[in-house]
């Protein structure tokens, strides 16, 4: 394998969804790569947040003979297949911003990103320690059901609540990573006289969704705390003014350095198999250096 | 053109995928006449009126109206020009009221805003109904009105355009005797007060020599002549639709009657008919009259399963049988061919071999696949047998004639080798000819020792096919005539309820 | 006429067969004011019928689709399209953090959306009256290229910074009741005259009755339809600029499944999906339903997986003993 | 009588009638082999077959319901429910880390999921055929219950560590040929079978022709449809089977809006929506065209947001220009 004839490296990009927007930014960042390397070209697909068409696509992808994938896996369960495909056709495989279950870590060449559940620690770590000393109860507002990151993220959440004996979740549903439903099912959780000391949502739009109704409700920003995750600028908008935490990822250079790490493997350089990018908690205090 | 006629149609031509409908036929109508066009299903009769009514528009050919060259669009065009029309299938919107109905597409809005005067149209409804002598309550939803009603608010409908031309397609179809004299009271007030033209479209011989004036005929979408009535007889107006002479009705020999097969005690089902009993005899032809509405029909769907009656019983060669269902009828050999072709009968996108087997598929099996061989040979059989006319037995059965499909489902029902053929209307809206053959038809299987249920609106088809009569009225059996005693009075007086 | 003796005595069945709905209606609220004391207050209720209003809206304008006995399937789709296009125009200033910025009159923004609905919503009818698709393909394939014309015009990105002006008609208040209300309580009267008292309603139903009868009496079906699709589709865009007001943001991922909820309202309020036959009152307490549900089960903290199958199991139960409910289509 | 002159020479207008979808099909190849050269490989060939099975094994269904004038809304959520309850009951060992871990042997596995998709789906058929629900609103009851369910019984997690027999369903081949399209093809043939040459079949024709007649003509209409809907549930199953395999894993949020797709495929094959009408190979070739479509779009690397666009134009057009297709319904 390797590269063709007139020397551009072609990178195959699977990407997970383009609908999801913390993605776009992964999607940028692997888009600025391609711009700045002449013998690179970047084929870019979207899965739509459906395993089954993920691999469609990466087969379609081998198929044009690309030198190497680069993947934002929908399912990480759903990999085996992906792996076979790749060492079939000898083509090197990065994986980006969702981690594979240990026992896969041979069957890639490159990781780029973090744990999902690291962004739902950090996120609990720091609503439970505000909550002290009284404590109090909490609901999640989680992401679609079965999606990974939705389901790390509130992991993460419940492993610290677990910790605390004065924190109780009382709610959980699915705000479908949506602002507008985030808010409706905000709305009714503050109306349900449940008396929520915060919710903890899995994305920031349905942290913004959250608050909004808080606000709608005539809540001030001490009565509840609201977390989010993701730090996008909207949300840093509200940071301090409503919502109190975000969880900054550094999604663009998850894809950016994924795209390196494809053509580097292709080229035979030296790589690291573990590219850490890890998250960073941005509170009031840190926010201007996420703007 | 002479001023005499309020429309001439000169060589106009219609085709339709794989049909040519039309082929230049010519009409004139004379102003304040009634004329009827004749012809056998499928001559092309709708077809030219529909011309009239811009729902179909013809690729050649001139009309004259009312002195003007005549070209429409649509039917508004047509209405709004002095064209109304009674389609052939007749179709209310059965989730408005009765005035509502009569009122689409002219809704009277108040005043000023566009908003709908319902008051307004459900008063002027009742005068046109008052008017025309006809008790429908206007404010009643359509669906809840029967056949008869809905037809006779059609024809409201068509006659309150105010046009100089009222085309009526097979008005009296879902009508009986009273009700079509009623038709005839208005027809005569159009021609004569209103100086309005009628075309006047019927298979019913005896209506267009009451009410007509002029006759004109198409046979196989070409114009064969037109005269005034006077100078026609049965004879001669049959012999110009079907090219050659023949019997409007077939009389059925006498044949041999044999036991009793059937017999119904005391059926009834609620707000439907009450205490129904009857026999029926090996090789009968059993005629059922009675006035629309009287229940007929809802008797022999409980007698077939179809709609279970609440209580009675019913014994077939003596023995009592349930039948809940209407596979249950079909396998103790009683075989069904519904009133309505359209809603009951044809399975419109499936194939004349398909839907004759419909109800016996059990029977072309082989090793739970169906048996084409098997298939094709008894259609074949069937089709020679009662002469079905097709290019072939694969046709969409939605593309043959009225009497073509209705002579499939009798086909349909003869391959369950049933004992009991149960006939509702079996020849409405079905010309001359084909008319005469299902009565041939049904002398045969009579003679074969079949025992036949027929139930018919038509007077002269009861008395001459009957070997006896049973007559209903509202739900009840109101009395039994045996052949040589009935008479058109007889019947007549049974079906409104007096007393013999 | 013998044949006209149909009983119409006020019987318990009669009643039930016209107002089943409401009764299953006002059972529903008093299960749930039994088992949570929240429920009844004045402002859970206004809370409710605020979150209803935006599926709500969308319901009467596929009201009318199933009356002719079409479907628009589309409405998700467009509140996305049309939610990124009445936010980018909504700015609060030209901006670059935002994918696109217009800045104008929100009037011009509201007019221009409004605007834009009613033509996608002619496109379905278009393709419907006069392509003779059937209207279940016409408003998919809407709702596929929608979907994606509302993620390539931000990029997949959701738009913020609106102007308080126009973020007011979704979280703004008049003489007490949210703005969101009243909209919705304006669409209703309006959507119900035009269905029950107008020449035009008379014809949607005519034509879902019988579209050839509708036909031969002159109606103008294929223009009725269209105007029928042109309606629903400015009535999502009604919704779609409310939500977008509401949540101070337009998103291409908005309206997601909403189409589904909103038919499904459409049809527990008794409009029969083989035509002919539906209100806009009834199209309102089905709405409500829906959202007296959601709002219940988030009240009571039910667990987001029973949340859907308790949801499910409602749908159909509503319409199986609505006796008013159609035979199978 | 002479009205029977039905003219049936082989026209081209005839022709198109009957075969314009496949003209179709073979036009979009052809275009596609000549803009992307890797289009006409057997690999790529192989591929596009292999993906198009799992939608085009649910379309196959989803065609039965709709010749019976029904449809079927819940096969997307029913594979998500029956995945994880595949991957559940094909784990290799029992384990701590998979939400729901159960060993048996994978026959069993595979026979109790096909059992659960007939159930489901015999729910669908006794809903509209004894309840009498439009079909419409019961599949979409269970489309909403089924989500909830499969998302309940795992905890929302997905499934993994799968038996490799069990996953050499979905990535094993036979001579030469993987298996997904040996049971593409099997469940095809089947499928054909039961259409177009049984008696099941005729009276799935006959119901979708008119209802009324058939239940004259003896047929147990609400029995056959039970049945067609078990049958739909079966395939939906096969499907949800060769899925897991596929991926090596269950997950509740599988077959997100996979209905739809299937509905597409079906009435771009020339099922009519209004029923009476419609046969598996062209539901086949209609399944091919949506997949060679998204297959051909991904090689010419189309923007994944036009992607969208231009697959909702296809629809609407394939469906346009097919010369078969049926009045609006
Ligand atoms: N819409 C249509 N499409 C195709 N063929 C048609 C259509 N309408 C009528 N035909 C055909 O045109 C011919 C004339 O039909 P038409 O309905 O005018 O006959 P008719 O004289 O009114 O018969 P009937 O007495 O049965 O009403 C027939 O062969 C019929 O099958
Ligand atoms: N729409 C309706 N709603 C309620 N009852 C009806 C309706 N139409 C008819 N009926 C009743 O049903 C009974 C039988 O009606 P139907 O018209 O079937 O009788 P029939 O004797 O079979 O007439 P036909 O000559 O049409 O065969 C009558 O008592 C009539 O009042
Ligand atoms: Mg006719
Ligand atoms: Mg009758």
């Amino acid at each position: 394998n390797g590269q063709q004839d007139d020397g551009v490296i072609t990178i195959g990009a699977a990407m997970s969804s383009f609908a999801d927007k913390g993605q776009t930014y992964l999607q940028d960042g692997v888009r600025a790569f391609d711009a700045e390397y002449d013998d690179v070209e970047v084929l870019m697909t979207d899965a739509k947040d459906d395993p089954a068409v993920q691999l469609n696509q990466v087969e379609t992808l081998l198929t044009k003979g690309v030198d190497a994938i680069l993947i934002v896996p929908v399912d990480i369960s759903a990999l085996k297949p992906v792996f076979a495909k790749c060492k079939e056709d000898g083509v090197k495989l990065v994986i980006a911003n969702r981690m594979p279950a240990e026992e896969f870590h041979d069957d890639f060449d490159v990781y780029t990103g973090s744990e999902s559940i690291q962004a739902g620690l950090l996120q609990a770590e720091w609503v439970a320690e505000a909550m002290q000393p009284e404590g109090g109860k909490v609901g999640i507002l989680m992401g679609p059901l079965g999606h990974e990151a939705a389901m790390m993220r509130t992991e993460g959440n419940k492993q610290i609540f677990d910790k605390y004996d004065n924190i109780e979740i009382v709610m959980d549903a699915e705000g479908k990573w949506d602002r507008a439903k985030g808010m409706q099912i905000a709305e009714n959780w503050i109306q349900s006289g449940a008396g929520l000391n915060a919710i903890v949502c899995n994305n920031d739009e349905m942290a913004i969704g959250t608050l909004l109704a808080a606000e709608g409700a005539n809540l001030a920003d001490e009565d509840i705390i609201i977390a989010g995750i993701d730090a996008t600028p909207d949300a840093l908008e509200f940071l301090g003014e409503g919502l109190d935490v975000t969880v900054f990822q550094n999604m663009n250079a998850q894809g950016y350095n994924g795209a390196a790490a494809c053509y580097k493997l292709v080229k035979g350089e030296m790589v690291e198999k573990w590219d850490w990018i890890p998250f960073e908690l941005v509170t009031t205090e840190n926010m201007d250096e996420y703007k | 053109m002479s001023n005499e006629n309020v429309l001439e149609m000169r060589n106009v031509h219609k085709s339709f995928p794989g049909v040519k409908a039309l082929k230049g036929v010519d009409l004139t109508i004379k102003k304040g006449s009634v004329h009827a066009l004749m012809g056998e299903n499928g001559a092309g009769k709708s077809t030219l009126m529909k011309i009239l009514y811009g729902i179909f528009h013809p690729e050649e050919g001139e009309v004259i109206f009312k002195g003007q060259p005549y070209s429409v669009k649509s039917p508004i065009d047509a209405i709004n020009r002095g064209i109304s029309m009674i389609p052939q299938e007749i179709s209310p919107c059965p989730n408005l009221t009765v005035a509502s109905n009569v009122f689409l597409g002219k809704e009277i809005t108040a005043n000023g805003v566009k908003l709908l005067n319902q008051k307004q149209m459900v008063k002027e409804t009742q005068a046109l109904f008052d008017d025309l002598g006809i008790d429908i309550d206007p404010s009643v939803m359509m669906s809840e009105i029967s056949i008869a009603n809905a037809q006779l608010v059609a024809i409201a409908t068509a006659v309150s355009y105010n046009a100089d031309l009222v085309i009526m397609d097979e008005p009296t179809s879902a009508l009986t005797e009273k009700e079509i004299d009623k038709l005839y009271d208005i027809i005569r007030d159009l021609r004569d007060k209103k100086k309005i033209a009628v075309v006047y479209i019927s298979h019913k011989l005896d209506e267009i020599f009451t009410i007509c004036d002029e006759v004109s005929v198409l046979r196989d979408g070409e114009y064969i002549g037109s005269d005034s009535i006077e100078n026609f007889d049965k004879d001669r107006l049959i012999s110009m639709m079907v090219g050659r002479t023949m019997d409007e009705f077939f009389h059925k020999e006498e044949a041999v009657i044999g036991d009793v097969l059937l017999e119904v005690k005391d059926m009834s089902l609620s707000r439907k008919f009450k205490n129904v009993s009857f026999q029926l005899k090996q090789g009968e032809v059993l005629g059922v009259a009675g006035l629309m509405g009287a229940g007929r029909t809802e008797v022999m769907e409980a007698l077939f399963g179809y709609r279970p009656a609440d209580s009675g019983e019913i014994f077939i060669k003596g023995e009592k049988v349930e039948i809940k269902e209407p596979i249950d009828a079909i396998k103790h050999g009683i075989a069904f061919v519904t009133e309505d072709r359209k809603l009951t009968g044809i399975f419109p996108e499936l194939s004349i071999k398909d839907n004759m087997i419909m109800p016996d598929i059990e029977n072309y099996l082989k090793g739970g696949l169906l048996d084409s061989k098997k298939i094709k040979e008894n259609c074949q059989t069937q089709r020679e047998a009662i002469a079905i006319k097709t290019p072939t037995l694969e046709q969409l059965i939605k593309n043959l004639s009225g009497g073509n499909q209705q002579k499939v489902l009798i086909s349909r029902w003869l391959l369950t080798t049933p004992e009991i053929l149960i006939l509702d209307e079996p020849t409405r809206g079905i010309d001359v000819g084909a008319k005469s053959e299902i009565h041939r038809l049904i002398g045969e299987l009579a003679k074969m020792g079949k025992s036949i249920i027929m139930i018919s609106s038509e007077m002269p088809e009861i008395l001459s096919m009957s070997d006896r009569i049973m007559v209903m009225h509202e739900g009840k059996c109101s009395g039994e005539i045996s052949r040589k005693d009935a008479t058109q009075e007889k019947i007549l007086a049974l079906a409104t309820g007096e007393q013999l | 006429m013998a044949q006209q003796k149909i009983i119409s005595r006020p019987s318990l069945g009669a009643f039930m067969n016209k107002y089943g709905i409401v009764v299953i209606f006002i059972g529903l609220c008093v299960i749930l004011s039994i088992v949570s004391p929240a429920f009844l207050s004045i402002r859970n209720i206004t809370n409710v019928i605020r979150q209803v209003s935006i599926i709500g809206i969308v319901s009467m304008g596929v009201t009318f689709c199933i009356i002719t006995t079409g479907i628009d399937l589309s409405s998700g789709s467009m509140i996305a399209l049309i939610s990124v296009v009445v936010a980018s125009m909504s700015q609060n200033a030209v901006s670059d953090s935002q994918p696109i910025s217009i800045v104008m009159p929100i009037l011009f923004a509201i007019l221009i959306s409004l605007a834009l609905g009613a033509i996608l919503g002619t496109i379905n009818g278009s393709l419907t009256a006069f392509g003779k698709i059937p209207p279940f393909i016409a408003t998919l394939g809407m709702m596929t290229a929608a979907k994606g014309a509302a993620a390539l015009y931000t990029q997949g990105r959701p738009v913020g910074n609106l102007k308080d002006a126009f973020t007011f008609i979704g979280t703004g208040s008049f003489i007490g009741i949210p703005i969101p209300i009243w909209i919705y309580i304006v669409m209703a009267v309006l959507s119900h005259i035009l269905l029950s008292k107008t020449k035009f309603g008379r014809h949607v139903f005519a034509i879902g009755g019988n579209e050839q009868a509708a036909r031969i009496c002159g109606i103008n079906v294929e223009k009725t339809l269209v105007k029928v699709y042109a309606y629903a589709g400015f009535l999502t865009a009604v919704s779609a600029i409310m939500l977008t007001a509401r949540t101070s943001a337009g998103n291409p991922t908005y309206g997601l499944a909403y189409e589904l909820d909103a038919i499904a309202s459409t049809v527990i309020g008794g409009t029969s999906l083989s035509g002919g036959i539906g209100s806009i009152p009834f199209c309102v307490i089905g709405a409500l339903i829906i959202g007296v549900l959601n709002n219940g089960m988030d009240l009571l903290g039910v667990n987001a997986y029973w949340q859907q199958i308790v949801k499910g199991f409602i749908i159909v139960i509503a319409v199986l003993i609505d006796a008013r409910k159609q035979k199978r289509k």
